[in-house]
């Protein structure tokens, strides 16, 4: 396995080194032997160790560090000797020579302090400048110049010169400019500010206010001051751009959320009438699904196996299945009875609720289980200066999914019309041979699987546990009304709207008078629109 | 226009000039201008989907017009927009409506229907202290006797059958002593007998009460026929005595099909 | 009138809460006629045609079709059956478009010449092409009763019940329907109960009549001995 | 002969997820405590409730406990306000209650023993520890209610006093009308699910480098933060989250992977390397394998500071007894004042006349596997509950 | 005898027997339980213990609680998830009265409640100053309820909002006080409310005959809140609010208007509401914003709707009887109560339509019915 990753790193290597000359490639064997030596070693040889790693520029020696850090290395000690092993999911080799061993006993975790970690990583970053990973050199470069140490100014500077990518001479210019402000002259910090202004470097900002602090070691000039102004003045406004870009990205993945925790409910209580309380507990059946799918997958693959990324691509669908079949049960076992009295549903939905959380402790405890993201889930897309997680972006292209497929199903369809005719009047659906029973087993066990759904991509960006799904079905009841119940663009627009202004007005009043803000908006909304969004509109005098 | 020339110096209640409204585009209503005298039993005629209950929804409020003035005449001579009122208001001064499918409370007993629809002690504090007096008995009775639901009196409205809703709603109609009466198709699901009964009771509040009456039954419009407009397309096509209209060849084409009914 | 009838009620008791309102109720419709039932406000017509329909459970009796049973049936298999209904009231799904309205029917019962049948229902009602993407719920009065009895009739069944059809209907079209209810007994094997309080109507479409009193049959006849006197008797106040 | 206390923890509603293991843990300590001979040779009958998460319905069951179970002791409570809300009823009753869990302090009560940390046994050292780190940026974040408005209040002031200037602590501050603060860090609601904003706000704040978090967002609510966290990027190498509500039973919910480094502050840490604490770890998996009580998860479970308080509380409490030679809550009261040893788990802990303990405090960095990693240990810590104001520039 | 209940019932301004019948039951109950707690030593079988009379003292300010809301739900279709702020906010205006009354036994032993202190408060915010005043403290208990009512009602009802949106509405509106309450600077204690009350009207707040003097007091409050009802729903007011509920339309095209009926039941039911929470909070010893969580709000519903809806007595029995389900089960079956609860109510649903009070009607309705399946009785009878 590690002969394997270290193949394709080697042939990376080559590949970007012929387009970085200059750049070592160091002596993989002799870093592996350093390695083992600051594993080994204390005091002055683990000293004198750190030093020398600091010249080898082997990319080995980041991946054993991230391993060491994760717990991957261990120390194991034969009769005569201690040896350190490298661990990847349930092989073992040793990090002197990378060849395959199998310990006859437990070998132990070695792990390094945090003041090592950090000199490590110290290390790593330099390493790092010289990356085939442009991301990976991007940060090293930030961090050994935010670091503002002067020793690594005139190895940044060198490489400045030699990027071949935009954004990574961005960085180094960037991490260059910043580690100027206290180690270059006065005419360099002048230039460094106007750069980093230039550049709109929010990182820059406290440093260029320290450059120009008057308690600091070099007194700053005026022009100086009027720059590092300048700089400011480019700085903010860029950044209540960017601000103002995630507001609206992260206000469309909370929409997308609230979105899709509500479909369901849109459906079973917009469409059919049923008030139903159970909805929460419908979502943690698809969060309980996805975790006892991933442990499935983690007993019968391993952790660490390519599969186990795909217990996710698994749990989607069966969460939706569970929740659909446990939803069907409850309409053939209770809600048939309650079509003509809806208010009853409530009730005795509360009631379904209360059992199943308890039967959720009962089962799989009253903690709460703990569900991870699959690798490729893991980490965010970063466009410009704005990220957001992957998880989340899935989830986005997830709602996209399932609002398109809702509408086709119930615009599109005989179902979707058989649907909608029962739901306003279901004696004279029957009557035109409609099978209305059926109807309504479908569509409250469709609603219930989208809850399910719902709780599978929740597990990916929050709890999973007996009362998840009370955290929404709140949440939920309001964007289905302000949309207008049984209006499903009304549903999906309300609940993308409500995110964005929780998300635009967070940054302003914070989590709590954000929430009470958004709350008193809905209110207000409904004094305009009391029928909601796309109120359903009547002659009837009674409706 | 020449319309209010015509009536202007007669007792006005109601007159409704140049209204118009639309939905989503379609007009309902499309320039109406009508005129109601005072005791005035007035017929309205026309094909589904004329206007003719749209009509009686602007005036009562659960509508308001896009362009056009409604303005309700009351007896001392003061004028009030209706536009501007809400339902309650405006049934208080004395417009009253029968709606085309029954309407009523269909959990209350035939006789709390009557009490309250009784145009008395109708705000809050009176509604509290309210104590039934002989006057509200006898009226109540006079009219349970007339809609002929007195065995019925103390059973829920709602265990009623449609034409006896039909009755019972007119029977709340007329406890609420109105000025103005707007009753939309009375006679749907009544028997031909009931219907003519319907139409007497209807005459006999002429004079005392003006009366707006839709109907679809030309049995009865000719028994109640006094003054019969027609309506097509959201405007008036046609104003004039029974006869007049039912000879007409539009009204028979859009409206009356085979000549038999005259 | 053909020996095996369409439909028939043997001794059909039919309660709402506590009280009865069909007591041992005896009717048969034959096949391909028409056949009227009268009866002043309130003496159960409508709940014949809801309990025939499904919608309205019997306590006694039964109720049966081409001479088999429908006890125990559920209205959405009576109407597979081919019973069709248009209820008093209309009863149209007022958030679906005409259009979807006329499509519920189509899309169960419209396999084979669905289209057809939309065709003439069309002709019939005009107006149902013309407001095809107005929502029910907004219709007039009228309109909506029209669209009724079209839904019904795509459902292609070969019993129609009828509550009240001609009810806020403007005149001519109520001649359409007459002409309509003639033309389908006449062109398809068809029987209709016609439920009517506008006798002139009945008197033109039926074949039979059954008057109602108090939730029984009272009398019953072919039409032609349905006579003044016959209505003095039951039908007058 | 039979002597009775009662446990009174939530074993529903939201406090359930934390509550439900120190309910465990107590029914195993009473087994345990049984086994070996009694409390005076009494055995002890435990009399378990269920609060429900319901503040009123706390002092309810508590007075049920006092007056119709005519309990000697009661463990248990939470939350601060499930404390405060049965208060009145261990006064009035004359009752005696023992509580597991950090809390912010300022409160005093002569029925109530505080085996919980206090605010200077958790919060302090550790922003001393960071202090000591390099740290020179404070995020504060908490869920909008007592504990954290509280110890953050304490926090500020003491970062304050150690030079770190107004700009470097995040999370903002409210001031009173008069220019005082009155709150000191960003909160969020109960149950808050949505943590992209504040993860942006620490993103920002910790670009320049040296920054790191003092978390007290409560319970599972850390779950959604941390997750958001680790989605971000950030590692615990470029800012540091030091939390105050987060044991290894709530770790259990978290992608532990992705989130090494971080840091922990308790009185006990499961991975303890000392024969007390592995033998109570050994013991309490033998009985949560043979127990019969519904409800009781048996696979996989941890030991945490809360649990082990509440197991010191019990031994105390027996130790109290015995000295006492009553199960009169007024005596026990008196010898626990009088100052009382127990070699527990997370070592030796003794009784304060405040109805405190002083104890040992480790700081505990998260490993992969759940668990942390001890990389300061604080000997015989005194615990103190008032502190507001203590500190000074 | 039949003279004197109709003189009784004439003095009450009530119709119905079984009214008296439940009014007379709480009027007996309201004597015999104090008494038995005063007479009778700890341990006669006749005692009745502080405990359980604080115990029923809180059913019974729950019970005025749902028929408030029944007021609202029941009789005018006007579902409310919000009633528990109105509760809550009665609590708190009585709470306040009652930190006061603490004095300086906080521990920081200062006149200012000790949360105040904490926050570094040296003065008493000018809005707790008149709760010094119990007058002042249980009229704000009515008026502050009634006056959040009034103009949120005012709002909602002009605008026409009626139904699920309605609902929604007011759930919002809890939700956003809860969060409002549960911030520390928001002078009300925060997430911890207040506690450890001391003093009530000058009596020690923990001892029996205070105990026993607000369960008489919840007695008294719940008798005429009853009676009110009752009373309410003979008027022509009464028969106007179940119009609204069936046909609101239609009573509007009858010269009535709906908003100020509506306005005014939902100001009533808000103080009614609020006066409960007022008597709550003593027999309690706490209040706090959890008390308006809008899961509290839906606990009212299901009272009501497990006793009865739209029943005088439902509410009263609901209350009283989930509550007495809670306390029992929580102590006997602490792991799965939740399990037997919500399997009572789906009970109650699946079984009995009209709740625990519909119960009778439907077992004689049951009988009748099975008299009517004999066609050949019921032919002949007529
Ligand atoms: N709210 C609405 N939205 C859209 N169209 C409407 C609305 N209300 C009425 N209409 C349309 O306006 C027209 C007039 O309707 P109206 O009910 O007034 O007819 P009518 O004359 O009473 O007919 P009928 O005799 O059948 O009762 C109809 O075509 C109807 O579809
Ligand atoms: N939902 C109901 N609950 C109780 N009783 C009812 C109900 N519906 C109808 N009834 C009663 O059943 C009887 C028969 O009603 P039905 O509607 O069948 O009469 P009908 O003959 O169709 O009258 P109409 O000609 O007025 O339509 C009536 O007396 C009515 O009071
Ligand atoms: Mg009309
Ligand atoms: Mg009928």
């Amino acid at each position: 396995m590690l002969s394997k990753t270290l193949g394709a790193y080697i042939l990376r290597i080559l590949l970007s080194s012929l387009l970085t000359l200059g750049t070592s490639l160091g002596d993989e064997k002799e870093a592996r032997r350093l390695l083992v030596e600051i594993v080994l070693r204390e005091g002055a040889e683990r000293a004198a160790a750190l030093e020398a790693l600091g010249d080898e520029g082997d990319p080995v020696i980041a991946s054993m560090v991230e391993a060491w850090r994760g717990g991957q290395i261990l120390r194991y000690r034969t009769d005569n000797a201690t040896i350190i092993l490298f661990k990847d999911g349930e092989a073992f080799s040793t990090l002197l020579t990378g060849e395959a061993v199998v310990p006859a006993t437990g070998p132990k975790i070695d792990r390094p302090s945090r003041k090592l970690r950090k000199t490590l990583k110290r290390i790593v970053d330099l390493i790092d400048l010289s990356s085939p990973d442009f991301d990976k050199r991007i940060e090293a470069a930030l961090k050994l110049g935010l670091s503002q140490n002067p020793q690594y100014l005139p190895d940044l500077k060198a490489r400045a010169k030699r990027q071949e990518d935009s954004n990574t001479q961005r960085a180094f210019d960037e991490a260059v400019a910043i580690s100027e402000l206290a180690n270059g002259s006065i005419e360099n910090r002048l230039a460094a500010i106007r750069t980093l202004g230039s550049m709109k470097s929010f990182r820059a900002r406290d440093y260029i206010e320290r450059c120009i602090s008057t308690d600091g070691d070099t007194k700053p000039t005026d022009e100086m001051v009027t720059a590092a102004k300048r700089a400011f003045a480019e700085i903010d406004s860029h950044q209540k751009m960017v601000d103002f870009i995630g507001t609206l990205f992260r206000g469309l993945s909370l929409g997308s959320v609230l979105l899709l925790v509500s479909y369901g409910l849109a459906i079973t209580f917009g469409q059919m009438g049923v008030i139903n309380m159970a909805h929460g507990e419908f979502i943690a059946i698809g969060g309980y699904t996805t975790y006892i799918v991933q442990n499935k997958f983690a007993s019968a693959f391993g952790e660490g196996s390519s599969v186990y990324g795909y217990y996710f691509i698994t749990a989607i669908p069966l969460a939706f299945m569970v929740s659909a079949i446990v939803g069907a049960i409850m309409e053939k076992g209770l809600i048939q009875f309650l079509y003509k009295r809806p208010l009853e549903s409530l009730l005795a939905t509360w009631g379904i609720s209360m059992v199943l959380q308890q039967v959720f402790r009962l089962y799989f405890g009253a903690a709460n289980v703990s569900v991870s993201s699959p690798q490729w889930l893991a980490g965010s897309l970063q466009v410009g200066d704005v990220s957001m997680s992957y998880s989340r972006v899935a989830l986005i292209v997830c709602v996209a999914f399932v609002v398109i497929g809702t509408y086709l199903l119930l615009s599109k369809t005989s179902w979707g019309l058989h649907v909608r005719a029962t739901m306003q009047n279901r004696q004279m659906a029957s009557s035109l041979g409609v099978p209305s029973g059926r109807v309504n087993m479908i569509t409250f066990a469709f609603g219930s699987g989208l809850a399910g759904l719902a709780g599978a991509f929740l597990s990916q960006i929050g709890n999973v546990g007996p009362s998840m799904g009370q955290t929404y079905i709140v949440d939920s009841f309001m964007v289905v009304v302000v949309g207008g119940v049984g209006n499903l663009l009304g549903a999906t627009l309300s609940s993308l709207g409500i995110g964005m202004v929780d998300q635009g007005l967070q940054p302003i009043l914070g989590p709590v008078m954000g929430k009470i803000s958004v709350l008193f908006m809905i209110i207000l909304f409904l004094q305009i629109k009391p029928g909601g969004l796309f109120p359903a509109r009547s002659r009837s005098l009674d409706d | 226009m020449t319309h209010s020339l015509i009536y202007r110096d007669t007792d006005l209640t109601l007159s409704v000039e140049d209204v118009t409204k639309s939905f989503d585009g379609f007009r309902a209503i499309n320039n109406l201008t009508f005129y109601l005298c005072d005791g005035e039993l007035r017929t309205v005629i026309g094909p589904n989907g004329a206007g003719k209950s749209t009509f009686m929804d602007l005036i009562t409020g659960r509508t308001r017009p896009d362009v056009g003035a409604l303005t309700y005449h009351r007896e001392d001579g003061r004028d009030f927009d209706l536009t501007k009122l809400r339902e309650y208001e405006t049934n208080r001064l004395g417009i009253a409506r029968k709606f085309q499918t029954p309407s009523i409370y269909s959990k209350h007993t035939v006789y709390e229907n009557l009490m309250l629809s009784l145009n008395r002690n109708r705000s809050v504090r009176k509604a509290l202290v309210y104590k039934e007096s002989t006057e509200d008995r006898e009226e109540i009775e006079s009219v349970l006797e007339l809609i002929r639901l007195q065995e019925r009196r103390h059973e829920h409205a709602g265990s009623l059958s449609h034409g006896q809703k039909q009755w019972l709603e007119i029977g709340m109609l007329l406890a609420q002593k109105p000025r103005i009466l707007l009753v939309d198709e009375p006679a749907a699901g009544m028997s031909d007998e009931e219907t003519e009964r319907t139409g007497e009771l209807l005459i006999s509040l002429e004079g005392k009460h003006s009366v707006i009456v839709v109907e679809h039954d030309m049995v009865f419009v000719r028994q109640i026929a006094r003054k019969v407009t027609v309506l097509h397309q959201g405007r008036v096509l046609k104003e004039g005595t029974f006869s007049e209209v039912a000879e007409d060849p539009t009204v028979k084409e859009v409206y009356l099909g085979r000549s038999k009914h005259d | 009138m053909t020996e095996k009838p369409k439909l028939s009620m043997n001794g059909v008791h039919v309660s709402y809460d506590e009280s009865l309102i069909l007591r041992d109720l005896e009717l048969s419709v034959p096949s391909n006629s028409v056949v009227a039932l009268l009866g002043r406000n309130g003496v159960g017509k409508t709940t014949v045609l809801k309990t025939i329909m499904g919608i309205k459970d019997i306590v006694g009796g039964e109720v049966s079709l081409d001479a088999q049973s429908l006890n125990g049936v559920n209205a959405e298999n009576r109407s597979r059956s081919g019973i069709g209904y248009v209820p008093q009231g209309r009863e149209i799904f007022p958030s679906l478009t005409v259009w979807e309205n006329l499509k519920v029917s189509l899309s169960v019962h419209g396999k084979k010449g669905g289209k057809e049948r939309l065709e003439e229902v069309y002709e019939l009602f005009p107006v149902l092409s013309e407001m095809k993407h107005r929502k029910g719920g907004v219709l007039s009065g009228g309109q909506q009763q029209q669209l009724a009895i079209g839904r019904a009739l795509l459902t292609n069944p070969s019993l129609l019940l009828l509550d009240e059809p001609t009810e806020g209907i403007q005149p001519s079209i109520i001649d359409q329907i007459e002409d309509a209810i003639k033309y389908l007994k006449k062109t398809y094997d068809i029987s209709i109960l016609l439920v009517e309080q506008y006798l002139d109507f009945a008197k033109a479409c039926a074949d039979s009549f059954y008057i109602m009193e108090r939730g029984s049959i009272v009398e019953q006849g072919t039409i032609a001995s349905l006579t003044d006197e016959v209505t003095a008797q039951y039908l007058s106040v | 002969e039979k002597v009775k206390v009662g446990v009174l923890h939530s074993l529903s509603g939201t406090m359930a997820i934390s509550e439900t293991s120190l309910r465990d843990v107590l029914l195993f300590t009473f087994d345990e405590i049984n086994a070996a001979g009694g409390v005076m040779g009494k055995m002890i009958e435990p009399v378990v409730v269920d609060g429900a998460s319901d503040w009123p319905l706390f002092a309810e069951k508590a007075e049920q406990l006092l007056v119709k179970d005519k309990v000697a002791a009661t463990f248990g409570c939470w939350t601060s306000v499930s404390r405060k809300s049965v208060l009145p009823v261990y006064e009035k009753h004359n009752g005696l209650l023992f509580y597991p869990v950090q809390y912010e302090g300022e409160e005093m009560s002569p029925n109530i023993f505080y085996t919980a940390e206090a605010v200077g046994q958790q919060a302090i050292p550790a922003v001393d520890f960071l202090l000591n780190e390099g740290m020179k940026k404070f995020y504060l974040i908490g869920t909008d209610y007592v504990y954290p408005q509280t110890t953050n209040l304490v926090l500020f002031e003491y970062l304050l006093s150690k030079g770190v200037s107004v700009e470097d602590i995040g999370g903002g501050l409210r001031k009173d009308n008069a220019g005082k603060v009155i709150s000191a860090g960003n909160y969020t609601p109960f149950g808050h699910s949505d943590f992209q904003q504040i993860v942006a706000d620490i993103k920002k704040f910790s670009a320049s480098g040296d920054a790191c978090v003092i978390n007290t967002i409560n319970g599972d609510a850390n779950v959604p933060f941390f997750k958001e966290f680790a989605a971000s990027g950030i590692t615990s190498e470029d800012c540091p989250v030091v939390s105050f509500s987060l044991s290894e039973d709530e770790f259990r919910s978290l992608p532990a992977k992705d989130l090494v480094g971080h840091l922990g502050c308790w009185t006990y840490f499961m991975s303890i390397d000392t024969l007390a604490n592995k033998k109570f770890i050994t013991n309490f998996n033998s009985w949560l394998a043979k127990t019969k009580v519904p409800g009781i998860i048996k696979k996989d479970r941890v030991t945490c500071s809360p649990m082990v308080l509440s197991y010191n509380g019990v031994y105390l409490w027996k130790a109290a007894v015995e000295k006492a030679k009553s199960f009169e809550p007024e005596k026990v009261m008196k010898a626990l004042e009088s100052g009382i040893s127990f070699d527990g788990p997370g070592g030796k802990v003794t009784t304060q006349k405040n109805h405190h303990l002083t104890k040992t405090v480790y700081i505990g960095e998260t490993l992969e596997t759940g668990q942390f990693a001890i990389v300061e240990t604080m000997k015989d810590v005194f615990g103190e509950p008032f502190l507001k104001g203590t500190f000074k520039k | 005898m039949e003279s004197v209940l109709s003189r009784i019932r004439g003095w009450l301004l009530l119709k119905d027997n079984s009214d008296l019948g439940f009014l007379a039951l709480l009027f007996g109950v309201m004597i015999a339980l104090p008494l038995g707690n005063a007479l009778f030593p700890d341990g006669s079988a006749l005692h009745v213990s502080s405990f359980a009379l604080g115990v029923w003292g809180k059913y019974l300010c729950y019970a005025i609680l749902a028929i408030s809301l029944n007021m609202l739900w029941g009789y005018t279709g006007l579902l409310c998830l919000g009633q528990c702020l109105f509760f809550a906010l009665g609590g708190y205006a009585f709470g306040m009265y009652l930190m006061l009354m603490i004095g300086e036994l906080g521990s920081y032993g200062s006149k200012l409640p000790d949360f105040m202190v904490f926050l570094g408060y040296e003065k008493l915010p000018a809005h707790w100053k008149p709760f010094y005043s119990p007058t002042f403290a249980i009229l704000a208990a009515a008026w502050v309820p009634g006056l959040v009512a009034l103009i949120f009602g005012i709002l909602a009802f002009r605008s026409r909002i009626k139904g699920v949106y309605f609902a929604i509405l007011t759930q919002a509106l809890t939700y956003a006080a809860a969060l409002l309450f549960f911030r520390n600077d928001f002078t009300f204690g925060g997430n911890n409310g207040f506690t450890d009350f001391r003093f009530i009207l000058g009596a020690d707040i923990r001892i029996d005959s205070t105990s026993r003097w607000l369960f008489i007091a919840s007695c008294l409050l719940l008798f005429a809140v009853y009676w009110l009802v009752a009373r309410i729903l003979e008027t022509k007011f009464g028969k106007i609010q179940q119009a609204i509920r069936d046909s609101e339309n239609r009573v509007r095209f009858s010269g009535y208007s709906t908003t100020h009926f509506k306005v005014f039941i939902f100001v009533v039911s808000a103080m009614i509401a609020g006066l409960a929470g007022a008597l709550y909070v003593p027999q309690a010893g706490i209040i706090n914003p959890s008390e308006m969580w809008p899961a509290k709000g839906l606990d009212i519903v299901v009272w009501v709707a497990v006793g009865g809806r739209g029943t005088k007595l439902g509410p009263v029995i609901g209350a009283i009887l989930v509550n007495l389900l809670k306390s029992w089960a929580t102590r006997a079956y602490p792991e799965s109560w939740l399990i037997i609860l919500g399997m009572v109510f789906v009970l109650v649903v699946l079984f009995m339509p009209n709740g625990i009070v519909g119960l009778w009607a439907q077992i004689k309705a049951r009988w009748s019915k099975g008299r009517l399946s004999k066609p050949e009785t019921t032919v002949a009878s007529t």
